[in-house]
């Protein structure tokens, strides 16, 4: 087989993506920092950094432990507000990306999720709203969104009477059967599925005695939740028929294809940029020495092709 | 920044605690800057404010605090590291002819770059070293050579006895402008107490590059990340 | 500190345990073929090898697959049943292990469960009976017992009716809320919980484009999933008040301790024994050293100190 | 079994996918046993046959046919790798004055040494090695110098053109006793037509020693762990 006639390009709500590769929200920052690293413009969408109705600092340090595998965040969403995302830091980005981004919306209310997701409307640079329903709901009393397939249900239904663009529902995977999540989404109106988030996990400061994050808790990912993810996606792709767009602990061109044989269409690297800002700048380039070895010209003939 | 691999010249040991490494091939880096090391078996980088530059070679000064820091004792002559330098915006070099350097314990390793290159642009340059005792107070013959050099210890082991704010006070009659690094409660001592200097500050950090916003404190100016608008801040912007 | 200060005892169910390392059910056999490499009486307890009423040989091969911090099986309680186990299998491990071992249990369906657990009543060297409640429920249609809180305190109870053996009830990550789980299961009767039994997780071959395993997916272990016992452990601490055993992903003395600081009385490890088959004794032997660096005189001290 | 720390002495190709790796320090092995190898960076040790052993240095002969074997072509000498030794029970080594030995592609492996401690032990060997092409016909010399050498080829480019069972039909005549290693089809049809023989079987493994249960296979004696009571089960026992 030929490198050059192998294809790594997809489609995303009738928009084509050059690859599958997408920075995963809140580890890309709003993207146009990474230009002074590379040329961003070889990434085939960017999901910006979770963003809330007014300005968010987020919770107090340390929001960031060290496991053996990967990482633990409680960064408490901490963003300048969704009107400063939609007019600063959305034309910073457009100076050093032409094509269109996934705006990441989180919520502490139906009205919140609501509100930042139709603010997007007009935004010519975003392909998709992206919803983050792992925030807990604090109107709900604390509850999350992301648990309840009722809930979820109801909040993506609100949200599509408002919002003009497609939405993709990201989903927790702290839940007993994330195919409920999925097929509450989809048939509430979501046109794409993200998955996974984190999952909750925690590590203690041994000197200390204390959580080494300072709210106790947070959102374990990295390399050590792939195997989760993977099993995740395949499931999600079992129960409905909307596209996926897969994640949760991508490092490697291997990593990719695998979660797009469980059901991907295409995929979103987190944490793989914080311990390296290339990653996702070498795992394009890896791509199609890998789908070579393997055989494989076509990335849309693996999509899901692992389901028994 | 720049992700380079470079290479250990040298692993010493200054301490008990504290060990000195060199390595080879770094892109330029200015006092108050930081680099990220990757310890093979660690997920996460390990943050260290550059000791020393020189050509290429950078000098970073650390302390065992735990694992991560542990097995880095071990690392041998030559073994090659994957590496971030010339993470953060460093110490301004500017705008002080009489600056006042004020170390605590392990955060006297970034003064030692910072006090050569202010010795060399001609400032008359005060040092102030401070520790529980005289063995965290590394390196004084080096800094000796850029400086007046004086000393702080909680036990009185050496120079002045007692914390870092109470032997600044009479320095910082005799300076415009302070620089200083240490733990926590001796930054916030001498921010609360002077407002014309500036702060070298540490955070968990998930990237060390601003992707992340694992590292943001809280300014007088909005949310700002430690390893991008900082590592240093105005003793004033700071909110504790 | 001296070390010969620093005590590892504790005690479980009143019976006194020398330390509180017991290898994790599934991964250490029945004991006895461990005795070749060392002499495993140094062992807080063993867990033995998940048990059903008849002989299983358990999933067709392939039943494992690696992970990048851990492993997948799915083994399917190969075991030689009840019987055998009560007769032959302990009296074998007696002949190396003169302390008291947990025998743990696998089922079905209500009946075999209450079968095999009382089927211990007489064995003088069982200290406790674990159940694993991740075994799907073939009766009711597959469904899992471990993650329905209501179907989980029925179970509870009705083993507790005339299994005689303090009951350890081993809970599944795989569920909304863990703690919820461990109070159904404590309000039930149950004398202790262990926790946690393995992840769902899938690796696919990208040769074959097939999973690894036959079955399709299996449990995750191994040190991947530490940051989520962790965090579960801790859970359930913060909501029983029953003694918890708590594992997953330990694989040193440090990690001993974060899962006892979680909330863990005593410690279950898995993975690791397959690895490293000294990683028990090796541990052990690592914990006292660990400890005086810490200023840990006594691991009772520290049991869920994290908890903020 | 026991937990050893080998050190490399050599690791060489032979084809292009296939290279040989000796090792210093191992315990005793007999033939058909395997060793466990900890590749740093994978979770799970990669278990290969012993093709040589002699006087504490041993010798694998491996494939690459994934990540874990990839890697390992990049071992260089002197390194030193965490191993399991001495695992499973080997073939058994009396019985047969006329055994005949059949090894298809990296299967061929563990037939060596076996070839040479029956030809030490003075019985009439008769080796068949089968490969898809001449090129997976490994270590054809050396075998020779043990017994008489048979060779079968898919291309034909060797020997026989077609399997290994077509190749062993006549064979089988003229031996009581075979020992096979190779791919499971091959193992199977082997086993089907004849079942007065040893065959040496792959399983996917948690730990090597018996712990897991991860790679039981059934037979008629009821379910056998291939780490403990194999890799060698008589032709006969094996439910395929
Ligand atoms: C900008 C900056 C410059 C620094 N310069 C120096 C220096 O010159 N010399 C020196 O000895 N130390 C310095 N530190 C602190 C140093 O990074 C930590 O001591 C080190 O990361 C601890 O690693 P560990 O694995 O031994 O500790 P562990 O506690 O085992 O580490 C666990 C995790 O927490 C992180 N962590 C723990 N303590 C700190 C801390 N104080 N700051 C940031 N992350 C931490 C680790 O990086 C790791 O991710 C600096 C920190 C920052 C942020
Ligand atoms: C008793 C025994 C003896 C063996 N002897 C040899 C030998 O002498 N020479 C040789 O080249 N190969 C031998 N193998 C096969 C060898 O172990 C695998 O080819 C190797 O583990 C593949 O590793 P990988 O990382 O390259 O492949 P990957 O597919 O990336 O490995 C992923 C996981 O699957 C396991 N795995 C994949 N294929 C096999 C397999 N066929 N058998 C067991 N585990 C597998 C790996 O160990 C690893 O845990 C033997 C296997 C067994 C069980
Ligand atoms: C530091 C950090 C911040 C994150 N912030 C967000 C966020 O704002 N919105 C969101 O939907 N997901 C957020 N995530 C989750 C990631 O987008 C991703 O779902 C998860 O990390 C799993 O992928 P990974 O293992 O490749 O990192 C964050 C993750 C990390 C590590
Ligand atoms: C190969 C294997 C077999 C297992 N079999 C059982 C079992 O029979 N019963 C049970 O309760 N748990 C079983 N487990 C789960 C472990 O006891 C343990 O809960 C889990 O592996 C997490 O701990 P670890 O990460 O230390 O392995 C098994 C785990 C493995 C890896
Ligand atoms: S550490 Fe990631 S933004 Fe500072
Ligand atoms: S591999 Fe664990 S029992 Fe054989």
């Amino acid at each position: 087989m030929e490198t050059e006639k192998i294809s790594l390009g997809t489609q995303l709500f009738g928009y084509q993506l050059d690859n599958p590769i997408i920075p995963a929200s809140g580890t890309f920052g709003f993207g146009y920092e990474f230009a002074d690293y590379y040329d961003i413009n070889i990434l085939g969408s960017i999901s910006l950094k979770g963003t809330t109705k007014e300005a968010r600092y987020g919770n107090p340090l340390p929001r960031i432990a060290e496991c053996p595998s990967g990482m633990i965040n409680a960064i408490g969403l901490q963003n300048p507000g969704v009107e400063k995302v939609r007019t600063e830091e959305l034309s910073k980005l457009k100076r050093y990306y032409s094509k269109k981004v996934i705006a990441n919306v989180g919520g502490h209310s139906f009205e919140e999720y609501v509100y930042v997701s139709s603010a997007f409307n007009d935004s010519e640079s975003v392909l998709a709203v992206e919803l983050n329903v792992s925030c807990p709901n604090v109107k709900g009393g604390g509850l999350v969104f992301g648990n309840d397939p009722e809930v979820l249900g109801r909040l993506v239904k609100e949200v599509k009477k408002s919002c003009t663009k497609p939405l993709i529902v990201k989903l927790s995977p702290n839940v007993k059967d994330i195919s409920e999540m999925a097929i509450s989404a989809e048939s509430n109106g979501a046109d794409a599925i993200s998955a996974i988030n984190t999952l909750l996990g925690m590590r203690i400061d041994l000197k200390t005695r204390k959580p080494v994050i300072s709210v106790g808790k947070g959102g374990y990912s990295g390399k050590g939740v792939f195997p989760v993810a993977v099993k995740m996606v395949n499931d999600i792709f079992k129960a409905v028929s909307i596209p996926i767009i897969g994640m949760g602990g991508i490092s490697s061109s291997y990593d990719v294809i695998e979660m797009m044989m469980a059901g991907a269409r295409c995929v979103m690297v987190g944490t793989a940029n914080l311990i390296d800002p290339y990653a996702c700048k070498e795992i394009i380039e890896e791509l199609p020495i890998t789908m070579k070895k393997l055989g494989i010209c076509n990335l849309s003939e693996i999509v899901g092709c692992a389901s028994i | 920044m720049k992700k380079e691999v470079l290479k250990v010249l040298s692993n010493e040991k200054l301490t008990e605690t504290i060990f000195e490494m060199r390595l080879s091939g770094s892109s330029p880096m200015l006092p108050g800057q930081f680099v990220e090391l990757l310890i093979p078996g660690f997920s996460l980088r390990r943050p260290f404010s550059v000791a020393e530059y020189d050509k290429g070679i950078l000098t970073i000064i650390y302390k065992v605090m735990g694992r991560g820091t542990e097995e880095m004792t071990t690392i041998k002559k030559n073994t090659k590291i994957d590496t971030l330098t010339g993470l953060g915006r460093g110490f301004s070099l500017s705008g002080s002819e009489h600056p006042l350097l004020i170390g605590g314990g392990i955060g006297i390793a970034p003064l030692i770059y910072l006090a050569r290159v202010l010795y060399e642009r001609e400032k008359s340059v005060k040092i102030l070293l401070c520790g529980r005792c005289n063995n965290d107070l590394i390196k004084q013959e080096e800094i000796g050579k850029y400086g007046e050099v004086f000393f702080a210890t909680d036990d009185g082991s050496c120079g002045f006895k007692g914390n870092a704010l109470e032997a600044a006070q009479s320095l910082f009659k005799q300076t415009d402008h302070y620089y200083a690094c240490g733990p926590m409660p001796m930054l916030k001592a001498l921010a609360t107490n002077n407002k014309k200097g500036e702060l070298s500050l540490e955070a968990h950090m998930g990237c060390g590059f601003g992707a992340c916003m694992g590292c943001s404190i809280q300014t007088t100016d909005g949310p700002k990340r430690v390893c991008k608008e900082g590592p240093v801040f105005q003793a004033g912007e700071v909110i504790f």
